[in-house]
């Protein structure tokens, strides 16, 4: 479709600001009405076929993990994924057959997702995690590109599309990357309103730029709370409501990964992650997580367990800061 | 007759990596490793150095023992001077804040270019692929002193990498500041297991500083994919000290996930 | 008979402007009346309004009485739903979030451009120097539809403005998308202290579309500098309600020093 | 010197980003070093004729009014002054003959500024409040300009030194405005502590990226605090010490202006300063209020008083969400 370009070999994601504009006056409502919903709904409303989707923060922290294994659930395909730590999760999506497509950032890690790679089974474009942050920034600031003075010299700018310029002010020359207006961005909070008024508690990859910059946004939610906590605190909100189309209650939404100040990280799951290697297991590893539960909730009762959540959140001693 | 101190290849890559860093300046501290030396060097030697995280933690002081695979989680950015995003962190390194980076590698070649991205075969086709940048490519091109730290196996250090993931000196002199990128920048040191690299001022070709003791230049460079500039005086490195494996083994790493490697040993 | 109501000219505009929001959108406030604007209209019209501050209270629901002067104190950005910055104020207009923008006008042209800057003489060496821009350029640039407020003095209407401060049409259709500027952007309304203009689709130029009960559309457009579009058919403005004299008067602006102006007066 | 430059008839503040760079390599220091000193001390050491300094916020919100005093009174001339808000202290820096150049911004209010315009005291350069605040961000980003769909078709271009430039992307023009590195930043906050790290509760112009952007900055605080206050919650911390030059403790900093939920504004004093049109009322303003007194401290016990202060502060009842 037409947001799809290409220069040379390279394929991105990109439309035109005023594309953007007008889809956000005509698509995104500035109405504070309940969102509230379940994943399953929030993503089969939300994301389709061939979308370019983002997320913050990593499979490690505060990941929207309960989202993707939804979008894994009901069989997404041809997803393209920009993200900085396309950890775990792409090679889920990989190993899934949900996504044919990542820009990176960081493409990491256990040998799956490298060995998918080099089979060819989904492409990769390098923009470095500088670059994807910048595209996100120009995203929402509604311009075409930002300037940066790094990818400069490397080979990253050829298997890329981001542009050199002679700068008109010094002469030299600067390296430019395209805005992306992602299709969907999923982003894990500890705190949201049904509104959509969204917090994290910590820092976070570029938070409010994708929320700004895409055409859906769905938050997943350790904790719902009253819209009027936003309105006391205002320099604590993250996003603001009229950026958000869906609200997801995910308690331990990041599992296996770690949710600051609410719970740890699940090394034991993530060393299983890691350790997929071949095709059957990651067969078995989706069967018994994700296909073979109904949604994130039966998750949780069947393959993690009360007590090992208890446990989990026992290990989150360090709270400073997080509030 | 000097005591034998046994440790492994890691320990002696991160115990060099510490004790090149000053106190009292700012360090862009890269995925892996590099945060292990960042709190080794902090613990030791440079108490006032100034942590930055690419996704946004300024000043982090871990919690130990630090947290193998993690690097975004409470532990790693515990008590920050301030927590930000991606885009800002890029900002404070951009404008010129920050003194030293650090990365590691999968090859390196003798103007310090960094291959981190694959190994064989074409971008599109490789035979193994590997990370990438991540935020690697803007360290490395931001930074006033990029330091590398890289295994030292002969088939790392190439005459040119297949790929420049994250810039060196790219071509040779003036090609850094031809190319756009800031000036005064780039690599400052490559750590290897065996021994300390630097850069030649006028060729900035890759030159050897000093090895392991008991280890001979030559027999370092040897197995070498290139030959580094060799000069007359050739320091020696110590190997680690009692406190650095003490902090390491017990502190930083007890379950010794991170510092384990292949044992290696030199007099104390 | 009809009761007479009396009201200043500014309880006139701000009246009118209140009642062209819609509820449920986005709304970028401007220094000055507008702010009056905004409070009224969310008091009495549009509970749900979002107002944006250019620098950085976003969905602010301001604590009366209102406190001149002031845009970014505590009564004016109470119980925000965000406080940012400048830069992320514009980013919000500037990706297509902000619905309304509301300015004030030293002078305006047919096609809407509005000069804050200066009146007579040269921009170097003006003979009377005002505000300029601050974040007016960024509205009129940026918001899908904005509104000028100006007192209705037939000099303040002129065939081509000093300096065009902000922008309105430019040159007539089309200017806009060459100059670069958004698309489908541009002036929507004029609310002046006598009428209620809009813009022709095809011509780009301002046309009237009501004036205050009791006023005649050619006594409105008479002393105006240039003539803009009177179709046949000019609707009626009523003047200010009860309820919106007796907010602004009690509750918003106790001490009339923003509402005050000359007296004016229409059957209610 | 070489950080002006001109373009047509439009002189403006640029320098090369690795010019800055070479700056914050070489005098910028990392160290955290004891920095509280007296306003006359920072302003003596680290303010030169001929400046270009910005300040955040206004002379009405959080401005750095006692810094502001201080340059007047150490008789600083040629300054070249850079606010969104440039209100009543680029009147009294102008009338007082300390700045002979304004790059706004919002020129306002009261007559006398006007008049100085029209009289050819003061030079004005018209960038606009969006254009200021990129400038300001480019300069903290290190990139030589940054692009922006505003300013486009106004005559603010013709006399600022904006460029349009066609985009790569889409092939529309678009505005690039050069990155502007200031001299000094002056920054009131509501605390900091001695190293530096400094607090802003509620909205800010562009504190961080002034900082940033700014070879030297002071910082005036309400308040002094410890610095493990800022490790115990790095969410809040909006400068970190390593951009600061220098910290001054100035309570009341910001009179006549509010300090957001610690004092009110004073709209008497507020009314003089706008009643302000001729040469003589300045030079008496000036003389009662900052020649006449020895420094901030003496200014409030004897032209403002412990009573009006007290008053000023039991005015400030909207404390919610400034922590």
């Amino acid at each position: 479709m037409s947001r799809i370009r290409r220069e040379g070999k390279v394929e991105f994601r990109f439309e035109h600001p005023d594309e953007f504009r007008e889809f956000v006056r005509e698509s995104k409502s500035r109405k504070p009405t309940d969102k509230l919903c379940a994943a399953s709904d929030a993503v089969s409303r939300l994301v389709k076929d061939g979308d370019y989707i983002v997320y913050d923060f990593s499979s490690l922290t505060r990941g929207p993990q309960a989202l993707i294994r939804e979008v894994i659930r009901q069989r997404r395909k041809d997803l393209w994924i920009g993200a900085e730590f396309t950890l775990h999760e792409s090679a889920l999506l990989v190993g899934a057959g949900c996504a044919s497509r990542i820009d990176v950032g960081f493409l990491g890690y256990g040998n799956y997702i490298g060995q998918a790679v080099c089979d060819g089974r989904v492409k990769v474009y390098e923009w470095t995690n500088g670059g994807l942050a910048l595209r996100i920034l120009a995203g929402a600031r509604g311009v075409p590109f930002l300037p940066t003075r790094d990818l400069l010299g490397s080979d990253n700018l050829a298997v890329s599309a981001a542009k050199v310029i002679k700068d008109p002010y010094t002469g030299t020359p600067v390296c430019l990357v395209p805005a992306l207006n992602p299709d969907v961005a999923f982003i894990h909070v500890h705190q949201a309103d049904v509104y959509g008024d969204a917090r994290i508690f910590g820092t976070n990859l570029f938070a409010l730029e994708a929320a700004m910059a895409s055409h859906r946004v769905i938050v997943s939610a350790e904790e719902i709370v009253a819209p009027d906590e936003f309105r006391k605190d205002p320099m604590r909100t993250t996003i603001p409501y009229f950026l958000v189309d869906a609200v997801v209650h995910a308690p331990f939404g990041a599992y296996p990964g770690a949710m600051p100040a609410r719970y740890e990280i699940d090394l034991e799951h993530v060393d299983r992650l890691n350790a997929i290697r071949s095709e059957e297991q990651m067969r078995n590893y989706l069967h018994e997580n994700v296909y073979g539960v109904a949604d994130h909730e039966e998750f949780l009762d069947k393959r993690v367990g009360a007590a090992r959540m208890k446990e989990l959140r026992s290990r989150a001693t360090i709270i400073e800061g997080y509030r | 007759m000097a005591r034998t101190v046994e440790f492994t290849d890691t320990e002696f890559m991160i115990a060099q990596g510490a004790r090149l860093l000053e106190d009292g300046k700012t360090f862009f501290v890269g995925w892996g490793i590099p945060q292990i030396v960042a709190i080794l060097a902090q613990k030791l030697y440079v108490p006032n150095v100034v942590q930055l995280f690419e996704f946004g933690a300024v000043g982090p002081q871990s919690v130990l023992p630090f947290v193998r695979g993690t690097m975004g989680g409470p532990q790693n950015t515990y008590r920050s001077l301030q927590w930000l995003n991606m885009n800002w962190a890029f900002s404070y390194s951009a404008s010129g804040y920050m003194d030293y980076g650090m990365l590691g590698a999968l090859q390196v070649d003798p103007y310090g270019n960094i291959n981190s991205t694959y190994l064989g075969g074409t971008f599109e086709k490789p035979e193994r692929r590997f990370a990438g940048s991540g935020g690697g490519n803007q360290v490395a091109s931001h930074c006033w002193r990029t330091v590398i730290i890289i295994k030292h196996e002969g088939r790392r250090f190439v005459p040119k990498v297949e790929f420049v993931t994250s810039p060196g000196y790219l071509t040779g002199p003036g090609a850094r500041e031809k190319a756009g990128l800031p000036k005064n920048t780039g690599p400052y040191r490559v750590v290897t297991s065996k021994a300390l690299f630097g850069f030649d001022e006028s060729t900035r070709q890759m030159t050897l500083l000093s090895v392991l003791r008991g280890l001979s230049p030559e027999g370092v460079v040897a197995d070498m994919a290139f030959r580094p500039i060799v000069p007359k005086d050739v320091g020696e490195i110590h190997p680690p000290t009692a406190d650095e494996l003490r902090l390491l083994r017990e502190e930083i790493d007890p379950s010794r996930i991170i510092i384990k490697g292949e044992m290696m040993s030199a007099s104390a």
